[in-house]
């Protein structure tokens, strides 16, 4: 467990580590994407990998997500066990036919005769005016196919547990970064562990509300919560980590405590991962307990490249406690908490 | 050689012809894409390859899954829906598999398994195997973004991988020349730095013999890929078992030419009438009781809907 | 309104009729997608339409869904009005980029200066064994994203007047057909009308539960209905027609008064379009009165081409009827209603 | 026409140095994707074109965008991220819009307007207009299977479009050779039956005539489209204003070749002192007031979150 350990990393050199070793232990991995191999390495996430492996086991690929995405599914067929890394998410979008219609359906269509063990990185961007096209959390696509799975780990400690986890994984895997989540730091086992699908973390806990956060907003969330014990609201904070298979089980046991359930996503709303999180504890506990609900996530609009209009896009700890606050003193009160600057979030600097 | 490829040809179309027969009695739960008129594309190649070659496809693999040694009886178990079926009946004509023939997939959605092919290919490179890849598709599949993605990046790595485009020249029932300005698939494929060759007219003996030499080149470890444009003719619907010359998008008279030219009635013809008549029993023999497994083999188990979603 | 008029149609061809009306009201409307010029005419929803406005207006395509929904976008952009048509929703997932990084950001990310009024036919397959990449209802995607427009009718008076909408709509449209919905027969109006988006329609009305059927599940749901009917259970079941924008208000009135909601999806529950409608309803009504839900939709796993598991795939008329009885009378009661053949399924004859 | 050439060159290579010096300050709220040392494609293709031709770019469109016509103050304050922006704001350097100007658009996505231009010049030809469209990427969009889609279906139809590939021989820090087997994009374009001719070294003259030449052509009704390979340099980083030798992904003397074949040095040379220092002061005046255009701009309304998602 995260504690157990002094060493600190970054999100970045967890994923970079969790990648080396599962490289080393098993030669059938292989690691490749646009640019993986290049001066940056992905963030950083990939460097030293190709002097390591070699070219074969580490490269870049041509811009053509859509055939790299079948190279890999196709790969996994032959027995290895590739890395696919897109630098957005929205690129993804490219890949929808291998993932969604093959991926996904392969095992299945095939009668468990085969399978696609293989770990589809992205990473959603915010700030600096990425804008329209580089900054969606568009994994509920993927929680909605049987046959994928989805994580989203927040720190550099389930960072590093998931990707191993994802790696030895016999099914496809989407593995969702956040671009701000990169600068993160925080404990780090050397040696390798696995941060298994189906089970949530109870980040902080509480009595009054369970805050569940997804990617970046597990952040914002844990802000937020700092916020509302001035007001004396005690908020219970549940990471999903994995969104599918999704620990339900976990968040209902902690509404079923609080009552209150407000879901904070790092994408839209609509057919969101917050609506499913709604719909499952609503199903679970209707008839038991009362319980009411909230979702927050992204204006209902695209993304918007000033920062005056992207500030108001993203939910953020003051929103989230604005929001919370309401939830749990009922009623439309407006109360905002006044800024902390020691609660700052960590600044991504340019350039992107 | 000659009766190989009778018998090869032969016991595909009968199967075909057996498949159209049944087709109308609903017992075949599945949509079928039939290769009848397309046969010595997939024998001339499969002849060519060894068992632990590996090919992919499209919904139109029936001749491809039988010319690499597929399962013929887990194959009409398919079609039937069946838990026999090679895929347990949750495949369907359109996904056709058989492992151990390395029959490894085939997809529904035209040109998705051409990177697939090639990743296969790239997996075998980097394992030192020695076997190689075949991928096909159609004059359709040439159409989509994905088959330049897939020509580049095999072409870029020198992949152990032949490329087959089963040019009949229509999608559905539009004509290749509404869908491409110039008749020069090979040429698309060159652009890519692979070298490419049309083989026209069905001609199972010349595929055979292009396709061993590309094979003999990739084994002694020369780079690939290597891509072939065989013109044949699909003379059945493009779904389903009857034929549509009444739907006016092609003429009776453009097929009679590829009738006359059929590889199984040339081949017969050198035959002696006792070897091909022990090939055709045998044949006969082996559909019988094929679609009596078929027939017999159990629907699938409830619980089958909830298996295989995910790894255990 | 669909009682005023005597006239009878097929789905399929008030779906051609909506189209020739509207090509020959306004030139910039032009009609593409593989095979709508064939002989098949796309299940005759384009027939006759190559020879009345022309190979410039209609036209098939080649295979290449990418480029060709970025040429509907492109030839919007310059004043056209197209209509782009898929035989498979499934296909569509080869358009993704152009449908969710562009299409649906275009007149946010140039500040409203420019308007993509494009029409995406697609369609859903079912039964004959199409399997696992033929039978997709992946419209939740569209409705995560804001800037798209979704509709999926399932009368044929909705399909013509939908369509009209659709067409002279100044968003992008993703209109979602069903294959066994083109077999319907309804009343439909000669005259060119319009049903608009934001509108749910009260299908039948009932005072226990609010039932609402997404696509051809509004067919199960009606028939559940009357199995309801033959228990004593009175439902209102709800078409929503458009789910982008959702009338959410229709439905929470619905359910304000019956208490009780089950939305049944032609499609998979996990953040599908029944998570969002669930999610809505409950966030409007909490604190207001107690409510009961349920979600029916395709059973989590891919889609399987043998009748014998394809039919437990899909919910059903008596799926529902059983699930909304349980709902209605509380526990899990095992009740079946017993099949009535004057309430068989219409039934899709291949070829498909 | 140098003088012209000279002055377009000039304004474009100085307004970027300007973005580049601005963007420490943060003032500027989006990435920027510097043109600077590619100027020549975007200068020689736009002057041959007409006020009602429409133009299509990618993220790097600065370039495009100015020659184009493109409103200067508007630019910079979208990357200020005011309310005066060409895009209020809401676009970003990425997503440069002018509607007078006929620039249609640009994305963050390579090659993603590829078919939206081959969209427009559909429309275009089904209006009878004599308007041509000019579809401009880099040799990073060319391995995009949807450039190949795109350039299928333009020749299919023969539609009035010009593409021109820049060519800077990188995608990001990626060689074109280790993304593509052979340095032949103009062979991938042929494929699909284009015309295609690659023009090397910023030759802005060169490319202004040819460009005229195709334009001209079309115009007279004869069918397109034509493909245009620019030879070109990016002096500065991807993205960002700096130089990146240190990343050593490419030398400092591949870059020095191409300084001193700078089309801006060598026009300048030819004009008379005088006229050269008229036009480096009017553009200096133009861009100071832009910016200062820019830092008065207001920043948008939080209303304008919500507006433009859908129309009325
Ligand atoms: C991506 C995609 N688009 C459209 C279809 C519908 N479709 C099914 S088969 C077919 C024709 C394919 O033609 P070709 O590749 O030549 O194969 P053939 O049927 O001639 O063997 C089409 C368009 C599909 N299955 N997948
Ligand atoms: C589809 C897609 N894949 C990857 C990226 C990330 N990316 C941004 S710019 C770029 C390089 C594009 O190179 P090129 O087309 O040559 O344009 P240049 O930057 O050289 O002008 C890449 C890979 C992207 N924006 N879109
Ligand atoms: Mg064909
Ligand atoms: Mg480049």
């Amino acid at each position: 467990m995260a504690s157990e350990t002094k060493r600190e990393l970054s999100y970045i050199d967890a994923v970079r580590e969790a990648t080396d070793q599962e490289m080393a232990r098993d030669s059938s991995v292989i690691l490749f994407g646009l640019d993986v191999d290049d001066p940056k390495a992905i963030q950083g996430t990939t460097r030293g990998l190709l002097e390591k492996f070699g070219p074969e086991r580490v490269f870049g690929s041509p811009l053509s997500e859509d055939a790299m995405t079948g190279v890999a599914i196709g790969a996994a067929l032959a027995g290895l066990r590739p890395i696919h890394v897109h630098i957005r998410m929205d690129f993804l979008m490219l890949a929808m036919n291998q993932l969604i219609n093959i991926a996904a359906k392969s095992r299945y269509m095939y009668g468990g005769q085969v399978q696609v063990p293989i770990v589809v990185r992205s990473m959603i961007g915010k700030s600096w005016g990425q804008g329209a096209q580089h900054s969606q959390g568009l994994y509920s696509f993927f929680m909605h196919v049987p046959g994928l799975k989805v994580v989203a780990p927040t720190t550099p400690y389930d960072a590093k547990g998931c990707l191993v986890h994802a790696i030895r994984d016999n099914d496809p895997v989407m593995y969702v970064e956040h671009r701000i989540l990169h600068f993160q730091r925080g404990p780090v086992p050397e040696t390798s562990y696995t941060v298994n699908p189906g089970k949530a973390r109870i980040t902080a806990n509480g009595s009054d509300v369970t805050l569940v956060g997804i990617s970046y907003m597990q952040v914002e969330c844990l802000r937020a919560r700092k916020y509302l014990e001035s007001v004396d609201i005690d908020a219970e904070v549940i990471d999903p980590i994995w969104l599918s298979p999704l620990d339900i089980g976990t968040i209902v046991d902690s509404v079923r405590k609080t009552g209150r359930l407000c879901v904070v996503d790092n994408g839209w709303a609509a057919c969101g991962a917050s609506a499913e999180i709604v719909a499952l504890v609503i199903e679970r506990l209707q008839q038991i307990r009362p319980v009411v609900v909230r979702r927050l996530g992204f204006a209902p609009v695209t993304c918007p490249p000033t920062p005056i209009l992207e500030n108001l896009y993203y939910p953020n700890a003051s929103t989230i406690a604005s929001a919370v606050y309401d939830l749990v003193r009922g009623g439309d009160n407006g109360w905002m908490p006044k800024e902390r600057l020691d609660l700052q979030e960590i600044q991504f600097r340019g350039p992107f | 050689m000659q009766a190989r490829f009778y018998r090869a040809l032969y016991r595909i179309r009968r199967i075909e012809e057996e498949i159209a027969a049944v087709y109308p009695t609903d017992k075949i739960k599945s949509p079928v894409h039939l290769s009848i008129g397309q046969e010595a594309v997939s024998v001339g190649v499969c002849e060519a390859l060894r068992p632990d070659d590996v090919v992919f496809g499209s919904y139109r693999s029936h001749a491809l899954y039988l010319a690499k040694g597929g399962n013929l009886r887990r194959m009409i178990a398919e079609l039937y829906g069946k838990a026999d079926g090679c895929a347990k009946g949750k495949g369907g004509s359109m996904h056709l598999i058989d492992i151990e023939a390395r029959v490894m997939g085939a997809s529904a959605v035209v040109g998705t398994t051409i990177p697939q092919a090639v990743g296969f290919a790239y997996a075998l490179k980097l394992q030192r195997k020695d076997s190689v890849v075949a991928s096909f598709f159609g004059d359709g599949a040439v159409d989509e973004g994905v088959f330049h993605e897939s020509l580049n990046f095999a072409a870029l790595k020198g992949l152990p991988i032949i490329f087959v485009c089963e040019n009949n020249r229509y999608a559905i029932h539009t004509h290749q020349s509404k869908r491409q300005k110039l008749d020069n698939i090979c040429d698309r494929a060159r652009a890519h730095g692979l070298p490419a060759e049309q083989i026209p007219n069905n001609d199972v003996q010349r595929i055979y013999e292009r396709i061993s030499q590309s094979v003999e080149q990739l084994r002694a470890g020369s780079l690939g890929p290597f891509f072939f444009e065989c013109l044949t003719y699909r003379l059945k619907e493009h779904v389903g078992p009857n034929d549509d010359f009444q739907l006016g998008y092609r003429t009776r008279e453009e097929a009679e030419a590829w009738v006359k030219s059929d590889p199984i009635e040339q081949l017969r013809a050198h035959l002696d009438a006792a070897e091909r008549r022990r090939i055709e029993m045998e044949v006969e023999d082996e559909i019988k009781d094929a679609f009596a497994f078929a027939e017999q083999s159990p629907w699938p188990e409830a619980a089958e809907l909830y298996t295989d979603v995910y790894g255990e």
